[in-house]
């Protein structure tokens, strides 16, 4: 299994990871999330969420889920990009990329993945009016 | 021996400090060090239960055997995404 | 729910189509997924697919799986495209796109809507060797 | 009344063509008109537990009643994806 793990400040460009996709005919589904800053916070509007990451650590969790992921499902690829600093609602502040044969193990390590990132992988965000 | 603790996010608005070192004996574990830092930071032992705790990359139980040169980091729950 | 079905003979513009996402900041998931042509079918080499669908019907049943989406989760938009005629391997043949304010919601409606899909919507394939 | 039936995938191979068309007498069901379309077409009566059968653009079991005008499609499962 392929794997990127990035902890960026810069705006996702989904253009561009796309563009960047090792694609195969052996892997009949692509699945991409994009978790997008949403400009509520319960009743609050906000205008932006800011990012903070234990960078080193929150790499060394990533691995260990992607390492899980690979033991449970037969995946191409996976690649994700997590933004720090401030995300302006309306943006995306995550972006995964996953590869595999067939939708339904793309779709089972995806949501994995991600569940498994909030559990664990040491990012935090804090709402800004 | 020193250790060296990393605040991050709301742990180090309540520590009003991104670090601090703490001195222990050899063979302490991490539950006592985490004792003594709630009697330096006592808001911090507020939220002790949803608290969590890393040896460098690693998460960590309370009965860890600290060794000289570990950096831990106290952190409150992750909310990545 | 918007919703917008298509069913084309052109190649599929993954990057067009994504920029006509229409982003709102009430949704904080965004979920795309692409079935592509896999160069194998079972012990077989193939260098293509052959879509065929009978159109009208396909639209009717893909509305009616759309209707049940919409009554089962909170989606803010459904778009997705289908090829017909001939596909080569390593190319998509299906792009879906799902917003959603949250993730659970979007992984739930567009597995639902590939599942369902691959039961009601009359479309077939052949491969071509 | 005659019913227009159209064939699609490897119905329509085994069919030989892309549709016909079944004279049928009035209130007669689905049922009935496939009865008639597998004696024309022998091939397809092998596969009739897998096929499908839709009047319009909806799916139908053999005790929908045809209507003058209706359009009846058969195929065999759906592979989109």
């Amino acid at each position: 299994m392929q794997r990127d793990i990035s902890i960026i400040a810069e705006k996702i460009d989904e253009t561009a990871l796309q563009a960047g996709r090792k694609s195969s005919a052996q892997m009949g589904a692509v699945i991409y999330f994009l978790g997008v800053v949403r400009d509520t916070e319960g009743p609050d509007q906000i205008a932006a969420l800011e990012y903070e990451a234990f960078e080193k650590m929150a790499r060394h969790q990533f691995d260990l889920i992607l390492d899980q992921v690979e033991k449970r499902w037969p995946i191409g690829s996976v690649r994700l990009v997590h933004r720090v600093g401030r995300v302006g609602a309306g943006e995306p502040s995550l972006w995964v990329e996953v590869t595999a044969p067939h939708r339904a193990e793309a779709f089972a390590a995806c949501q994995f993945l991600i569940d498994e990132m909030k559990k664990v992988v040491p990012i935090w965000k804090k709402a800004v009016f | 021996m020193s250790v060296r603790v990393h605040f991050y996010s709301y742990c180090r608005d309540l520590a009003g400090c991104a670090e601090t070192i703490e001195s222990i004996s050899t063979g302490e574990s991490l539950a006592v060090l985490l004792q003594k830092l709630f009697l330096r930071f006592p808001k911090m032992a507020a939220m002790q239960r949803s608290l969590l705790v890393a040896v460098g990359v690693d998460y960590q139980t309370g009965d860890y055997i600290l060794r000289d040169g570990d950096e831990v980091a106290l952190f409150p729950p992750v909310q990545g995404g």
